[in-house]
């Protein structure tokens, strides 16, 4: 054992001397060494582009080989093995406040914010040899985006101010996008999702034969398969990523691994041999060959899997709650158990529906007291305790605060526990108590309820609603609690019919808190929540239909769309400050605790894997690690 | 028959009862079994008429079929009411059916299925008189009292429950109930061959009384032909859901018209050890129902079957001053009787 | 009486069951001899205990039974067994089952398995207990089927009981039961549940067949016109005792036994004068559980006297040869 | 027969559709929290393609029209024919459940005889309360115990059928011995409360059998007590039992899927109640219905097998 | 003599006995039904006094012990036996690698338990406002005899309103299911014919369809609004609307074997109407069987319950029964690390098992008769 040790870091040491990337000479995994000396495929050098990103190890220089067992819940879902294998042209960094060039070599944006220049890699190629250029772009973008059938209508995001942006091809490597207006939300497609296979290139060469532009007997392969018409196929083939099952297994990819097998509840990838990315000694990555994800039919499968140490890395679909459990299985399973930190504001955020039907309760929720006070009712250091360990930050419902613009009063907004100001608020609100003492009336002399309707999956919802609940109630306010199913949740929510609308807070990292209109919770009238349906719907047939909301809100509307379109970096500043000061003021969301941690399990024989880090969708989870200098020691 | 018209307390004319065999998902018939296929009988006032036959001949079907017990498939029973009136049952409607069935009644052959074990010896006596509304109240219990007296059970064990009874005593209970509602016909469906031997005659015996003391007419149904012999007027001889031989008792037992009456008085088995004789010993069994021998149901069997009655059905006819047969050879054959 | 002449012999035989309800005795000391190839008559009505004398035999007495007494049953190599002393599930009492004494019942139908074809069911009797292949036992079989007089005995044989007739059934169940030659036959009211015709034909297949095989029969059943056809011997029964013995002559036109008189004047007798009133006992048969001391049938009894009948048990006297009552009446 | 197809038919529809939202709703609301951007365009192209705007009636008929042609439709997670789904988990859906029913069988079967032969007995008493607590306790808490029991004192992580390294493997021995290893958890889970259930089934028949006369006859015949049981009452007990593997077969595919969600297993159950719960209508739909038709299927193989088992009503049909 | 009037007198009573006296005789015998039966009694009777026999109010969070295991409760000290019996205070340790809490007793603080003590409010019956329970510890002091739950709720006071639910879920689904039962399997099995037939091709669709998708759509049918008493109502129809089919067989099958019997036919020729035969011959007759089915069916719907609540179609937390308990213990982490969250499975299987024996004893003793 000892003796193969030795050899194999002899072996590593001569690699070491032998790949200097200055010399260009790469070193490959034995998996393609033996397929280039069979013939069937060229030298790594041939494969590699002229300017391979390099990677620089976490620890130390790896070594090739391993088959990497991850698990999923939901291909839908499948997020530790997307992230682990997906790439964009660009990707945000760890606490998403910088863009940092992945497939593509680098960007510019104008001083005006109008023009957004990508520089590809040249003699970067696809997974099947065929080279990678800007026409792979405009294939995505005038043969998908700007086809009919396929997109049938183009989605905001390329639309700033109303006007369709622009590509323009400069060389093979090189790609203008220009916009009508300041447009800095194009920092967004800095995100790898954004940016990746599907949201910004599809393999021109391959998705050529099943369109009809290019080939006119698209319909008929179509009808072959199964399908009345070409898009139909054509979507299905082109797969954007979204359910990692039904992915074309002959679709070409820019990923780190490319995908062999599917059966219901398995993936097998294997590496990518054009793959483009180096260590600093010149092996080309990823380290590991293999790729397994299995989908397992239920949480308690997968931590069984994972504590018996079948599943080599997992975090996506582990839980908070199972911490102990899994860190006391360590042992027996071999890995290691580490708690990062994750960029959700609020695990759980409550935003009082300011556009209620019953007129008493609008008035009650629109009265600023009342949010404070439910907001100063909740114990938070408790929630922290009882459900995340007191490993979470009690905060208020805010940006967190890697954000450049970030203000610590905002956390701290009305974020104590003072049962006492809050009855006192509610007091000065004449909301007064019943006979008994149990329950504040309204103003029309009913009591004063709320019905707190929320989706039970994704984080402790129940336990904190069940905490807040109590809070609630001992200050007068008779609570509720409705578990729903998640659809059903969402529907209420969009016809704006909830009391109190209830999300867990996420988006707000400093790229991903403005941008698109969707994702920007804290920019939104609904947030998942449904909070101003009625005022959301004035803004946007201007005027013509919903309420019109009071002017505070008309201003605060005001400052987020312009904020989407400053030029300078002072001017973005002040209006970030300006929406979440007063965002701190209104309440509009009431936090809970936030920034809650994450377990995340790492074989112990898999190493270059950070042990403290951000477990967020905004950065995409393990893309944010370089997933592939990963590697097993022998 | 029609000269005994005049005094039949009921009248049968081509009654008839097909159960139908059906199969499969949608029940389609395939066929059906003529349990009682065509009779025609009279009973007269006072009179007991014993009707006997071997297993499955129809005989507990046509007991049924007279009180619509079950619902006959064709043919008339004309009954005479009280005033006068010839009704026929098979035409009448639920009520005016359940009014006539005050005048006849039915005595069962499982003393132990026939009482509702979950109901008091009084409520079962008591049952009849208070749906037909007879009495109530006080005069309810007197009535019933009497009746059990009548049928000669202990008034104390009113409150009793017929677990607490003995096959006999349960009979007398039916017999009580059967009363209850003061019939002129009874139907009494093997009444005491579920009863040992030292009871059968105790019941036999209080049958006879209450037919002279309540002037009853009784549809005697039964297997053991000296029990018929005992108890009847008149005996029918029914074989496969037909009335082969219909005369008074002693004609009938002692100068058979039909071979097979001559056949079944043949072979039950005599009370001496000392007449061991040669019997008629018949082939075979009883036809199935379902599928009988074409022409006389009985030529299988039959000693003196010739041609034609393999393939000719054979008539009812008079073979004598009120003895009828169905058999072509009746008139030709001199049959033995019980010697 | 010699011995020689002796099939079996019943000494005391007493069945109890022990049930919660108390000690039920089904059988209580009855004694009784069987000659070869004579027919011995047990009659009584429901509860008399004849089945379960039967059963006491063969020793297939259902569960809480327990047969005592002696049971002595004379071998054909003069050895004398006592069958009461064998192990109930042993190997000795089932060498005699089925073959020196055989069995048939009253229900043809639920006698029979009906999962088994009847030659199934025929020739295992044939293998346990005699040393042939199946084939051989099969062409048995369909001989035995054969002289019960079954049509087509070799299509039968492969038929189920509910495709035969109840008469065909009880033939074959008699065909199994002789299909081993035993000496004796035990058959428990093998024709109450047949129409009369019908059980004409068993009657005289059974008398002819005994002829045929020399064997002994007890013929147990209530209705004492087929006793009188068929037995040579009569044993009359009353709650588990018997009343009253006799040849067939001696019961039916001399009966002593207050018991035995009434219970044949209560039977209507075909081509009597119809509609005279019939005699008849009063009360009924009780169960046999906590019985009164004294004769068992006092309470019934039209001749009953205090002060003797109801403290004693009367013993079983030979009031003249071949003729035994229990009766104080003839004392 | 056909009649309750077709109404089984309707009504599986009528069950896909009737939770609030459709597919495409739940699909837009999972790609959402995975953090993709679905636009209204999306989402329309997405329901024409579903076949989503068209009128219900209109979707049935087209279904049923496609089914009754052996297209069984396109699962809208899976993206891949419903039938190839379908008949991926099945192979496995029925060595489970053959295995269950065989072990149901030869536990069932022999403690019932032994219950009955020796009633009342102390034997007797000690499976009638294990029965009755197999009976009693919820699938998924004892399966989850199991697995956690056989997690932490054998090593062995349960859950799935193989091992890692044969789950990609090709069919070979070693992989099936690889299944045997795996299934006794799932069997005994599942098994458990059909075993319960049967011995009390047989254990009852067989008293009642073994009171009946003919088993009188063959006692006097001088069989023995052994061969008695077994050749007469049990033969005749096991009818009834016998008759039901028809419709335990489905029963057991589809009854079970609880616990094939606890213990993972790739059978058609967990297939299916993951369909439903994505209002995947296809898929959901077709797999109602096979399992509707495997329950009619199997009533009818019963019916089939007691004739072939029982003479009495195999020749009672053929004489009417 | 007297023994022997003893005697006669014990047979008159046997004589004058009804059904329902001879099936209790019967019963009685039925050893393991009557431990069932009493079982059954305790559980309704606690759970009708809930409130009084529980410690504390259901929704009462400690803070401080989350996850508390069962406290014992003890007799003997240092000291000796002590007759009024007590608990020791727990103490709190939290594993700082981990995170998991573990309790330790805490022999310096000792709690002797109290009857009939004032403890939290509760309305018994949701009537009578009360602060009496049955046993409890002086304030400061805690008894957690189940341990607590997530929030550090008291289990053991959770079990039993949880047993209200669940235990009368299986009543109000099995008198729904009797119901439809008795009445379409009455109106098939006297009527006979066409109806008979339809509803004989329902059953049979009914049986066909697949249970889970079939709860599954009908949970989602239930008006989401609705509040938790109306889902409860909701819960029970789904349970039910799967378990009259095998009634209405059960009925069926019953009045098809009943309606040949003599009685029936006596019935009918004295005269009686239809309405009467059912009600006063046919009722009776199979009722005692319906009650065996009926205590057969009881557990099959609290199982069902908790089934439900597994898949997340039934009860929602606010709500207790022992499946929403039990919610919160089906996974691995509480099976390993809480197993006392377990508790309320152990009682859903003591009360099926309960209803089993019984249901057995009845079955023996539904027909006295024979």
């Amino acid at each position: 054992m000892l003796q193969r040790k030795v050899v194999i870091w002899l072996i590593g040491i001569v690699c070491l001397l032998g790949t200097n990337p200055a010399v260009a000479r790469y070193n490959e995994s034995h998996m393609l060494a033996k397929l280039v000396k069979e013939g069937k495929l060229p030298p790594v050098e041939e494969r590699l582009p002229e300017e391979p990103r390099v990677i620089e190890p976490l620890e130390e220089i790896g070594q090739y080989g391993g088959i990497l067992n991850v698990a999923d819940l939901d291909p839908y879902n499948a997020i530790d093995a997307r992230s682990l294998r997906r790439h964009g042209l660009f990707r945000f960094s760890e606490d998403c406040t910088e863009i940092i060039p992945d497939i593509a070599k680098g960007f510019e944006i104008s001083e005006d914010k109008k023009t957004f220049t990508i520089h590809l890699r040249k003699g970067l190629k696809w997974s099947n040899g065929v080279p990678f250029t800007v026409d792979d772009i405009l294939f995505w973008w005038q043969d998908i985006v700007l086809n009919k059938e396929l997109t049938p209508i183009i989605g905001r995001l390329w639309k700033p101010g109303g006007e369709l942006a622009r590509f323009e091809k400069v060389n093979n490597y090189t790609l203008r996008i220009h916009f009508a207006e300041p447009y800095p939300v194009v920092t967004q497609l800095g995100h790898s999702f954004g940016s990746g296979q599907g949201g910004l290139y599809d393999p021109k060469h391959y998705l050529k034969e099943y369109h009809i532009k290019y080939n006119p007997k698209a319909n008929e392969i179509a009808k072959k398969e199964g399908y009345e018409y070409w898009w139909e196929l054509f979507k299905v083939v082109r797969n954007p990523g979204y359910n990692q099952w039904n992915i074309d297994v002959n679709l070409p990819t820019l990923d780190t691994y490319v995908i062999k097998k599917i059966a219901l509840d398995y993936q097998v990838w294997e590496r990518n041999p054009y793959f483009w990315q180096v260590d600093t000694v010149g092996n080309q990555l990823p380290y590991i060959d293999t790729l397994i994800d299995r989908l397992y039919g239920n949480q308690e499968v997968l931590n069984m899997k994972v504590m018996s140490g079948e599943i080599d890395i997992a975090s996506f679909s582990l839980l908070l709650s199972d911490y102990p459990l899994l860190k006391e299985s360590e042992k027996r399973g071999n890995y290691r158990t580490f708690m990062w930190k994750t960029a959700i504001g609020a695990a759980v955020a409550f935003a009082p529906n300011q556009n209620h039907r019953d007129p008493v309760l609008r008035e009650i929720m629109q009265n600023i007291k009342f949010r404070q006070a439910l907001s100063l009712a909740i114990n938070r250091e408790e929630i922290n305790e009882i459900v995340c360990f007191g490993l979470a930050i009690p905060r208020q419902a805010t940006v967190l605060p890697t954000c450049s613009f970030y203000k610590e009063e905002w956390d701290r907004a009305y974020a104590e526990y003072d049962p006492e100001k809050a009855n006192e608020l509610l007091d000065k609100m004449n909301l007064k108590w019943n006979k008994n003492q149990s329950n504040r009336l309204r103003p029309d002399g009913k009591p004063l309820s709320i019905l707190i309707e929320y989706y039970s999956g994704e984080g402790p919802r129940t336990a904190i609603c069940e905490l807040v609940e109590e809070y609630w109630e001992k200050i007068g306010i008779r609570v509720a609690l409705k578990p729903e199913d998640r659809s059903f949740y969402n529907q209420r929510a969009n016809a704006g019919l909830l009391d109190i609308g209830l999300w867990h807070l996420d988006c707000v990292t400093e790229l991903h808190v403005y941008g698109q209109p969707h994702s920007g919770k804290m920019l939104s009238f609904d947030g998942g929540c449904g909070w101003a349906k009625q005022w959301e719907l004035w803004f946007n047939t201007g005027g013509k239909q919903g309420k019109e909301p009071p002017e505070e809100i008309k201003l605060f509307y005001k400052d987020m769309e312009d904020w989407s379109l400053v030029t300078t970096k002072k001017e973005y500043v002040r209006l970030a400050q300006k929406i979440f000061d007063f965002h701190a003021k209104q309440l509009i969301y009431i936090g809970t605790v936030g920034m809650a941690p994450w377990p995340v399990i790492v074989k112990n024989n898999l190493k270059n894997v950070p042990t403290q880090g951000w477990w967020s969708w905004d950065s995409n989870f393990w893309i944010a690690f370089e997933p592939a200098q990963f590697f097993f020691t022998q | 028959m029609s000269e005994d018209n005049i005094k039949a307390l009921l009248e049968i004319k081509n009654l008839k009862k097909y159960f139908y065999i059906e199969k499969g998902f949608w029940k389609k018939i395939v066929g059906y079994i003529k349990a009682v296929d065509g009779i025609n009988l009279y009973v007269s006032k006072g009179e007991t008429l014993g009707l006997v036959g071997e297993s499955g001949c129809g005989k507990t079907t046509l007991g049924r079929c007279i009180l619509r017990a079950i619902e006959p498939t064709g043919g008339e029973v004309l009954f005479r009411t009280e005033e006068g009136i010839t009704v026929d049952i098979t035409q009448l409607d639920k009520e005016d059916l359940r009014l006539i069935r005050k005048d006849m009644q039915m005595i069962f052959q499982d003393p132990y299925s026939s009482l509702d074990p979950r109901m008091t010896v009084f409520d079962i006596i008591g049952e009849p008189i208070v749906i037909n509304k007879i009495a109530e109240g006080k005069e309810l219990k007197d009535r019933v009292k009497d009746l059990v007296k009548v049928v000669g059970l202990n008034v104390k064990h009113l409150k009793r429950y017929p677990h607490a009874f003995s096959g006999g005593q349960r009979q007398r209970i039916g017999i009580a109930r059967a009363l209850a509602v003061n019939p002129k016909f009874i139907v009494a469906d093997e009444p005491v061959s579920a009863l040992d031997v030292s009871v059968q005659a105790q019941i036999l015996n209080l049958m006879q009384d209450l037919q002279k003391e309540f002037n009853l007419t009784y549809l005697f149904i039964s297997h053991d032909l000296s029990v018929i012999e005992h108890i009847s007027d008149r005996v029918a001889v029914m074989y496969v859901g037909k009335v082969v031989e219909l005369a008074d008792t002693e004609e009938l037992f002692f100068r058979p018209k039909h071979p097979y009456t001559e056949a079944l008085l043949s072979a039950v088995p005599k009370l001496d050890p000392r007449l061991r004789m040669e019997r008629i010993i018949l082939l075979g069994e009883v036809a199935n129902p379902a599928n009988p021998p074409p022409g006389c149901y009985f030529h299988p069997r039959c000693n003196y079957a010739k041609a034609i009655c393999k393939n000719v059905e054979p008539e009812w006819q008079k073979v004598g001053p009120d003895h009828w047969a169905t058999c072509h050879r009746a008139g030709e054959l001199n049959l033995r009787g019980v010697t | 009486m010699n011995n020689n002449n002796s099939l079996l012999e019943l000494k005391n035989l007493r069945t109890y069951f022990y049930l919660d309800e108390g000690v039920l005795k089904a059988v209580d000391g009855v004694s009784f001899k069987i000659k070869r190839e004579k027919t011995l008559g047990l009659v009584g009505e429901s509860g008399c205990g004849k089945s379960v004398t039967a059963q006491s035999i063969l020793r297939i007495v259902p569960h809480p039974g327990k047969t005592e007494g002696e049971i002595l049953f004379y071998q054909n190599n003069k050895k004398v067994i006592d069958l009461a002393r064998l192990d109930p599930f042993g190997k000795e009492i089932r060498n005699i089952r089925g073959n020196e004494i055989t069995m048939i019942f009253q229900e043809p139908m639920t006698s029979l398995s009906p999962l088994h074809t009847i030659g199934n069911q025929i020739m295992e009797a044939i293998l346990l207990h005699q040393k042939i292949n199946k084939q051989k036992a099969r062409r048995l079989a369909i001989e035995m089927l054969d002289k019960v007089g079954i049509p087509i005995p070799s299509q039968r044989i492969d038929e189920y009981p509910h495709q035969l007739s109840g008469g065909l059934r009880q033939r074959a169940m008699i065909a199994m039961a002789l299909c081993c030659k035993p000496n004796l036959l035990i058959a428990d009211e093998p024709t109450t549940a047949l129409d009369v015709t019908v059980q004409a034909q068993i009657l005289e297949l059974m008398k002819d067949l005994q002829k045929e095989f020399g064997m002994s029969i007890i013929y147990i059943t209530h209705n004492l016109g087929v006793i009188a056809e068929i037995t040579d011997e009569v044993a009359v029964m009353y709650l588990g005792k018997i009343v009253e013995y006799g040849s067939i002559d001696e019961i039916f036109h001399n009966p002593l036994h207050p018991y035995t008189v009434r219970l044949l004047k209560s039977i209507p007798k075909v081509g009597r004068k119809a509609r005279m009133r019939l005699e008849s006992i009063k009360g009924a048969v009780p169960l046999p559980l906590g019985l009164p001391r004294g004769c068992r049938f006092y309470p019934r009894c039209p001749q009953f006297k205090e002060g003797l009948c109801n403290l004693d048990n009367p013993p079983l006297v030979e009031v003249q040869e071949k003729h035994k009552v229990r009766c104080f009446l003839f004392g | 027969m056909v009649i309750v197809l077709w109404a089984v038919s309707i009504t599986a529809f009528v069950i896909i559709q009737l939770p609030p939202g459709d597919f495409l709703t739940s699909y837009i609301m999972k790609l959402e929290a995975s953090g993709q951007i679905v636009d209204e365009a999306e989402i329309a192209a997405l329901r024409k393609q579903y076949d989503l705007d068209s009128p219900i009636h209109l979707q049935y008929c087209k279904w049923m029209w496609k089914m009754l042609h052996g297209d069984f439709g396109k699962s809208f997670e899976w993206n891949r024919p419903v039938r190839d789904l379908i008949a991926e988990r099945l192979p496995l859906t029925v060595t489970i459940s053959i295995f269950t029913l065989i072990f149901t069988y030869l536990l069932a079967i022999p403690i019932g005889i032994y219950s009955a032969a020796r009633q009342y007995s102390i034997g007797d008493y000690t499976f009638t309360v294990f029965g009755f607590i197999g009976l009693a306790t919820p699938g998924f808490l004892f399966a989850l115990i199991l697995m956690f029991f056989f997690y932490r004192y054998f090593g062995i992580s349960v859950g799935g059928l193989f091992s890692p390294q044969y789950q990609l493997a090709d069919w070979s021995g070693a992989k099936f011995i690889d299944l045997l290893k795996h299934l006794p958890i799932p069997v005994l889970v599942i098994g458990m409360a059909g075993t319960a259930g049967l011995i009390r089934i047989m254990r009852g028949c067989l008293l009642d059998e073994l009171r009946k006369q003919y088993v009188i006859t063959a006692r006097a015949k001088g069989v023995s007590e052994r061969r008695l049981l077994f050749k007469y009452p049990v033969r005749v007990a096991i009818n009834p039992i016998a008759s039901t593997i028809g419709w335990l077969l489905p029963g057991i595919v589809s009854g079970q899927t609880i616990v094939a969600i606890v213990l993972d297993l790739p059978t058609v159950g967990p297939l299916l109640f993951r369909s439903l719960v994505n209002q995947d209508m296809y898929l959901a739909g077709s797999s109602i219905m096979i399992l509707a038709f495997l329950t009619v299927i199997g009533t009818f193989i019963s019916d089939i097998l007691l004739v072939w088992l029982d003479p009495r009503i195999r020749y009672e049909k053929q004489a009417r | 003599m007297k023994n022997k009037q003893d005697k006669t007198s014990l047979e008159e009573k046997y004589y004058i006995a009804s059904q329902w006296q001879l099936m209790w005789r019967k019963f009685k015998k039925h050893k393991l039904a009557i431990f069932g039966g009493t079982i059954l009694s305790i559980f309704y009777f606690i759970t009708i006094f809930c409130g009084f026999f529980s410690t504390q109010d259901i929704y009462k969070r400690h803070t401080q012990y989350i996850y508390a295991p069962p406290q014992r409760i003890h007799f003997f000290d240092e000291k000796g036996f002590h007759l009024r019996p007590f608990v020791y205070g727990l103490k709190r340790k939290i594993d700082p690698v981990t995170f998991r809490r573990t309790y330790t007793e805490d022999r310096t603080k000792k709690y002797p338990i109290y009857f009939f003590t004032h403890g939290d409010k509760y309305r018994l019956w949701n009537l009578f406002p009360t602060d009496i329970h049955l046993f409890g510890v002086k304030s400061g002091g805690t008894i957690f005899i189940f341990g607590t739950d997530k929030l550090g709720r008291d289990l053991f006071s959770r079990n039993l309103h949880a047993a209200r639910i669940s235990l009368s879920i299986g009543l109000v689904g099995v008198f729904l299911s009797f119901i439809l039962g008795c009445i379409l399997g009455g109106i098939s099995g006297y009527f006979g014919g066409t109806v008979d037939m339809v509803i004989q091709r329902v059953i049979e669709f009914l049986i066909s369809i697949p249970t889970i998708p079939l709860w599954m759509c009908l949970a989602a049918a239930l008006p989401p609004h609705w509040s938790p008493i109306k889902v409860y109502f909701g819960i029970t129809i789904i349970l039910s609307i799967v378990g009259w089919c095998g009634l209405a067989r059960v009925v069926r099958g019953k009045l098809l074997e009943l309606r040949e019997e003599d009685f029936v036919m006596a019935a009918k020729i004295a005269g009686a109407t239809d309405y009467r035969i059912i009600t006063r011959h046919l009722l009776p007759s199979f009722l005692s069987y319906l009650i065996v089915n009926i205590t057969l069916a009881i557990p099959s719907m609290i199982l069902g319950e908790t089934s439900l609540s597994f898949l997340g179609l039934g009860l929602q937390p606010p709500v207790v029964s022992w499946g929403v308990l039990l919610q919160d213990a089906q996974n691995v982490r509480s099976v390993a690390l809480h197993p006392w969250l377990l508790i309320p499975g152990l009682f859903v299987i003591i009360t099926v098992l309960a209803f089993n024996f019984m249901g057995d004893g009845l079955r023996d003793a539904a027909d006295p008769y024979k």
